[in-house]
């Protein structure tokens, strides 16, 4: 009895067959990227990691690659202190401005403060780099020089941040559900109380999530902190000292590296990969926990 | 056939960044005189130009130093000759620097201007990062290590080093003696140091007395033939004496 | 009423005693509603109305969808406030005092005025948190105190032996018919007058719905209790009096108000009676 | 009734603090990014003309324009583009539509995406040197720094596809489904359309990431200025470009501003574009 | 039933002649569910469902929010293969043929059984091509055979002659009761024997809803009609026999089936007799 009078049942079946094999194919390149990506690094790393003992690169006495000294902690530091002191400075900035955004201003000027916001999240970091290199730096070095150094990454590293953590936090809190809010409101709740009470706790997980973002978005970011950071291999003392970051260090050397001194690079790069997967896979885990 | 069509017109050149813009030049002059052939110079370092021809991914390598003895798989041809001098900002009084007084501030002993007859400010050493040539001369002149080293600002390129000194009138470099000096002809404020009491210019360059100088080469793996040995060979002819001085290098004479 | 008279009552502000409250004898109005319109962007919700809300007493909001019955609670607890473009006119007297006067806090008229929505929504926070939130942000702070009104309204509700073991549990964890006592006990902590209620039993299960209804009768007397409900049958069951919507031409009206009989035995509009018995809406 | 329940003072205190704070941050911020973004069109403006965005650089760029630079920068995007599109798309379409939240598949495949999605610019740059320049022979082309911005721009473009996909609403693959349509119909006529505006946001944004990137290029696509013959040689990105001005070309800082100015402005087109579609899917949500 | 035969049929498949449908004098099941158990993510909604549904008869499905009618369809048309973690065992013969044989394909079975949701979900496309979309996908791609299908089946939902001038307007420009007609017109475009409807009014205003109300009457006898309402009223006014629904323990259970006086008249069971008169649910 279940019939079609027209036999359209066959060629139906044939093109979701089709289509799902098409899909199949892009995804699975899609996923090969990734595992080339792995091999490459490995493959280049290979020739020091099958050589040196992974202490070399903890205990050596610096980063001499063309004396044999590939100690990667002075620049492991270095990357973590500047992504450290970016997010210190950025997550009270970004979420007095995604609160004001969604609670504190009028609706046109919350509109025009997110276009600036999204605006800036589009500039590119080699603009950022410019502009701390032709006007921030002079200011620091004015103050106390080199002006090339820790603080100045950080200023930078903030500043191109910055946009991503009030748009994910912006994002959070907006996602809020209305009920809860109208339900505070209902309770005689101030505004602070309602956000403080009900909005933060909860849009903490997506707010979380977008610092983790940031941060590995920090760690990574090349361009803007070679250009600001001095790029000296050193724990720094002070604020004002310069530093060198992982990746900096690659965008540096790598034009000039062979030999060891090409396969270091290509370990700290997967050092610096490692880093940003610990980290978003952190960043997954709170998306996933939010979706539960 | 773009494969083919690129091996067979395409000259592919890496190497240090201070040959780069000459070659630069030197190749928007050739292939307007052979259109047709097209010529990618690439920057890189010294270290890099011999990488590359080695491997085969560029044509001629550029190294601005002498071959070393375990290069000697390479074919090399001089261009041109270099000076690497001090360089410091034009507001900074200090005119002369001993070797000592050099190896003392880049060795982190002395820090202030004043101790060598300058400002009473901090000094900033700019050094040049890992596997430049011209950090290399400059060691060896020197007789240092790389590690002994205490630079607060680290740079890439001789243009980096220039505009950071620039930028900072108590910053201390090193640099090609020809790209300082093509700048400074464009009003830059910036001075070269003499070293051992020979002035740094290209003339004392040209007449093999400043003590930091090196030849500019460009090397081949094999024995160079078609494009690649036109290329050498106008590279190396009077043609581009003018190239070779308007970037303030000592062109060499094969005539 | 100040504090220390409260906590004597809370004494006697559990499942037991709350059974009977006083009986409304001579009905004195809660809320006075005159003139109420209310526009959103221009278009009005709701035209005119006037009506009295009797202390004490459990009024049934009813009419079809769309009619404004939302909109009239939010008018009372001003709500209204937070939803911008939307324009209250008229006057609205909650215990003889004018809402819109300028000396009326809106925090403190809403402390006055609880509201229990549709759909439960606690907050995301452990379930004594949801309590003493409100409770901090209204300055009582001291622990005791919070504690011993989290154990009564939690009482009050029927709620205390369900989760008294699991306090510090998140509220989200709770069935939708817990839920929504936890947000009709957070109401209560505050100790307000008047309970406004919007549909609070539809978004339950039968059983789940049952049991807030039952509590919303226990709260009669103590309470005045404005209820919006889509069940005729349910405000027949306990409502005191019923106010019929209905919207005409574009902007909601009051048809009819009365006495809960009245108005489902023999309503004076046709309107009405065409509800009620099911032939539209 | 006010005095039955007075409104604490602390807090009103609390809040006009807390608010002060708030504004005192918008202000700094905004402040901030005028001040950049003033800084830019000051420095960049006087030097912008028709000539510079006409000419080829000369003098190391110090002289004369960004036309094959921007040329260089078209053709980059276009390869990265055009790789990545067809490739993110399905992929998308796939985990969106078609598999399962928890099946082994789509879990691997989205692990590796996001995977992706975290791996620093400069290491692709790395792996696209050691890739596509030396070990598929590309060396520093057109191609190869295409490709690597492909492999970058892959995860953006698969997630804003799959998200776009989900806010399609379920009832479409419902009653397209109760009506006996294939999936495949379904996908072309029905959902496809209805996520058109959130996939042209996201290859928008793609666009603008692979505009602004400089560090995956550094290694790939090359330095030189020269107007490209073909996607063999090598070009420079405008990203790319600027940094170089700035950093290494004395003098090079009026070019740099103008640069910036550009890729800025190019930049600022392409975001009010992709709001412009996100808006435009707001307002059919609302209609639906 | 071959084509031919489909198009005689149409000319008489009009707003006039449909008025009366045939009688139901000996009642074929159209549909049979044996046993028909269904379970999300293993939690299970239905349990055991038996239960004949009648060729050419409307049944109402009614019963509390969450008993599992919406389910109950979904598993006919196997629309529950949509949905991941859903476990459906047990029987179903839609017209003596098991729906979950291997050779049954849900496509097939889903042109011969159409389905109306509760929320109008006209697609995002003109007014014609969402008739004709579902019609080309079927093999019939004819203009004029489109064409005039279109025009038959929007005659019998009465929207031809609100619509046919602006046929290829954005079907979403219509008002939520000219899309659910539409919605019901593009499951007709496929000359189903069966219509599946859930809550088909209960996103209408009244207006809207009396008139889908109408046609639905006006279908029977041609179509076998099963249709999810809570609206008992309604249920009463239009299904010839309704199926009372109840969740107990976990799942929903078939309480009652029987013709429609029967069950709201002198229903057999007490709690189908306590949801009809209002007492509970
Ligand atoms: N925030 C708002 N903005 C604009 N219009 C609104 C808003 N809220 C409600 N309306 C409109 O005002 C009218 C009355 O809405 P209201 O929610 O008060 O009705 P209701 O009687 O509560 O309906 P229901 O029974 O569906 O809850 C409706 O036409 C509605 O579309
Ligand atoms: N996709 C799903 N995944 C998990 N559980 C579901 C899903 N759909 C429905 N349920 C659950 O199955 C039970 C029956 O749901 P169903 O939608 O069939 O009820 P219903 O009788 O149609 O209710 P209503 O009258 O509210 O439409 C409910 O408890 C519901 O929560
Ligand atoms: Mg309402
Ligand atoms: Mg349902």
């Amino acid at each position: 009895m279940i019939l079609s009078e027209r036999n359209t049942l066959f060629r139906l079946i044939l093109i979701d067959k089709l289509l799902i094999g098409i899909l199949r194919a892009g995804a699975m390149l899609a996923a090969l990227v990734m595992l080339l990506i792995l091999f490459f690094l490995v493959d280049e790393s290979w020739p020091v990691l099958s050589k040196l003992s992974i202490v070399r690169f903890i205990d050596d006495a610096s980063w001499h690659p063309l004396e044999g000294a590939y100690n990667l902690m002075p620049m492991l530091s270095g990357t973590v202190l500047t992504s450290v002191g970016a997010l210190l400075l950025t997550i009270p900035l970004s979420l007095a401005s995604a609160l004001f955004i969604v609670f504190y201003a009028p609706i046109h000027l919350a509109t025009l403060y997110k276009r600036l916001i999204e605006l800036l999240s589009g500039i590119p970091s080699v603009v950022f780099g410019f502009w701390g290199l032709t006007t921030l730096v002079p200011l620091i070095n004015q103050w106390n020089p080199p002006g090339a150094s820790l603080l100045a990454a950080i200023l930078v590293l903030t500043m191109m941040i910055l946009p991503t953590v009030t748009l994910t936090a912006y994002t959070a809190l907006a996602a809020v559900p209305e009920e809860l809010l109208r339900n505070a409101a209902a309770l005689g709740l101030s505004r602070w109380g309602m956000i403080k009470g009900v909005a933060l706790p909860a849009a903490k997980t997506g707010i979380a999530a977008g610092i983790i973002l940031a941060a590995a978005r920090a760690l990574g970011e090349t361009m803007a902190v070679l250009m600001v950071a001095g790029n000296v291999v050193q724990y720094p003392e002070t604020l004002f000292d310069p530093v060198r970051t992982l990746a900096a260090n690659i965008a540096l050397e790598t034009a000039y590296a062979m030999g060891d001194h090409r396969a270091v690079l290509f370990v700290s790069g997967l050092l610096l990969m490692l880093l940003v997967m610990v980290l978003s896979g952190m960043a997954g885990l709170l998306e996933k926990q939010r979706h539960a | 056939q773009a494969q083919t069509k690129a091996a067979t017109q395409r000259l592919v050149l890496t190497g240090s960044s201070t040959i780069a813009p000459l070659v630069g030049e030197i190749a928007r002059r050739f292939e307007s005189l052979y259109p047709g052939v097209r010529i990618d110079v690439q920057t890189g370092g010294s270290a890099r130009g011999i990488h590359d021809v080695r491997k085969g991914i560029a044509a001629i390598g550029m190294v601005s130093r002498a071959l070393k003895a375990d290069e000697a798989d390479l074919h090399a041809f001089v261009i041109a000759q270099d000076g690497v001098s001090i360089i410091v900002h034009a507001d900074n009084p200090v005119r002369t620097l001993s070797r000592e007084q050099i190896a003392g501030i880049y060795t982190g002993r002395i820090t202030r201007w004043n101790v060598v007859g300058g400002a009473d400010a901090r000094i900033t050493v700019v050094n040049k990062a890992e596997g430049r040539s011209t950090l290399e001369l400059f060691l060896d002149y020197l007789q240092l290590k790389n590690s002994e080293i205490k630079p607060h600002i680290i740079i890439g390129d001789n243009a980096q080093g220039i505009k950071t000194v620039l930028g900072n009138p108590h910053a201390i470099g090193y640099v090609s003696i020809g790209a300082v000096e093509f700048e400074a002809q464009r009003g830059a404020p910036i001075r070269l140091l003499s070293l051992d009491g020979v002035e740094a210019s290209v003339e004392n360059v040209r007449q093999d007395i400043f003590p930091l100088s090196r030849s500019l080469n460009l090397v081949t793996s094999n024995e160079p033939h078609g494009w690649v040995q036109q290329f050498i060979e106008f590279a190396r002819s009077s043609q581009v004496h003018d190239l070779v001085r308007a970037q303030y290098f000592v062109p060499v004479n094969t005539d | 009423m100040n504090s220390s008279q409260c906590t004597d009552k809370l004494d006697t502000f559990t499942l037991g005693p709350l059974e009977a409250g006083p009986a409304c004898c001579d009905p004195q109005p809660a809320i006075q509603v005159r003139n109420l319109s209310l526009l959103y962007d221009g278009k009005a919700a709701l035209d005119k109305v006037t009506l009295d809300i009797y202390q004490g007493c459990i009024t049934a909001l009813i009419g079809p969808s769309g009619c404004g019955k939302t909109s009239f609670l939010s008018a009372i607890n001003r709500l209204t406030d937070l939803i911008p473009g939307c324009n209250v006119t008229g006057k609205i007297l909650v215990h003889d005092q004018d809402i819109h006067h300028p000396d009326t806090h809106a925090q403190t008229l809403r402390r006055q005025v609880g509201m229990v929505f549709q759909k439960p929504t606690p907050f995301p926070l452990s379930i004594r948190r949801n309590l003493s939130l409100p409770l901090n942000e209204h300055g009582i702070t001291q622990k005791t105190e919070v504690a011993s009104i989290t154990e009564h309204v939690l009482r009050d509700v029927g709620l205390w032996d369900e989760v008294h073991d699991r306090l510090d549990a998140s509220a989200l964890s709770l069935s939708g018919g817990q839920q929504q006592r936890l947000c009709i006990a957070r109401a209560l902590a505050l100790k307000p007058q008047i309970l406004l209620m919007d549909e609070p039993c539809s978004a339950l299960d039968p059983l789940a719905s049952g049991i807030v209804e039952d509590l919303i009768c226990r709260l009669r007397g103590r309470y005045t209790i404005v209820i919006v409900t889509h069940n005729l049958a349910q405000a027949r069951r306990i409502a005191n009096y019923a106010a019929f919507f209905w919207v005409s031409g574009r902007a909601g009206q009051l048809i009819e108000f009365g006495r809960c009989q009245h108005i489902f035995e023999s309503p004076s509009h046709e309107l009405t009676a065409a509800y009620i018995n099911g032939v539209r809406g | 009734m006010r005095e039955t329940m007075p409104i604490h003072t602390w807090q009103v205190l609390r809040d006009r603090i807390v608010q002060f704070l708030i504004y005192a941050s918008v202000l700094l911020i905004s402040a901030v990014f005028i001040w950049i973004l003033a800084d830019l069109v000051r420095g960049g403006f006087a030097h912008l003309s028709w000539e510079f965005l006409t000419e080829s650089p000369r003098d190391a760029g110090r002289a004369g324009g960004i036309a094959s630079i921007l040329v260089s920068t078209l053709l980059i995007l276009l390869v990265a583009v055009l790789t990545a599109v067809p490739i993110a798309w399905t992929t998308a379409i796939l985990l969106a539509e078609f598999v399962a939240v928890d099946s082994a598949f789509g879990k691997a495949v989205r692990f590796s995406l996001h995977v992706l999605a975290g791996v620093p610019s400069i290491v692709f740059g790395l792996f696209g040197n050691a890739f596509f320049s030396v070990y598929l022979g590309l060396g520093f082309s057109i191609l190869s720094g295409g490709l690597t911005l492909a492999c970058m721009l892959l995860p953006i473009l698969a997630s804003t596809a799959e998200a776009g996909l989900r806010t399609v609403p379920n009832a479409y693959r419902m009653s397209a489904s109760a009506l006996g349509l294939t999936r495949t119909a379904a996908l072309v006529h029905l959902i496809l359309p209805a996520a058109a505006p959130v996939l042209a946001a996201g290859l928008l944004l793609g666009i603008g990431r692979a505009l602004a990137e400089t560090a995956a290029l550094l290694f790939t696509s090359g330095y030189v200025d020269r107007m490209p013959d073909s996607l063999l040689d090598s070009g420079r990105a405008l990203a790319l470009h600027i940094f170089d001005l700035s950093m290494n070309v004395p003098g090079g800082d009026m070019p740099a501003y103008a640069s910036a100015l550009v890729l800025v402005s190019l930049l600022l087109c392409i975001n009010i574009l992709a709001m412009k579609f996100a808006h435009g899917l707001q307002r059919r949500k609302i209609m639906t």
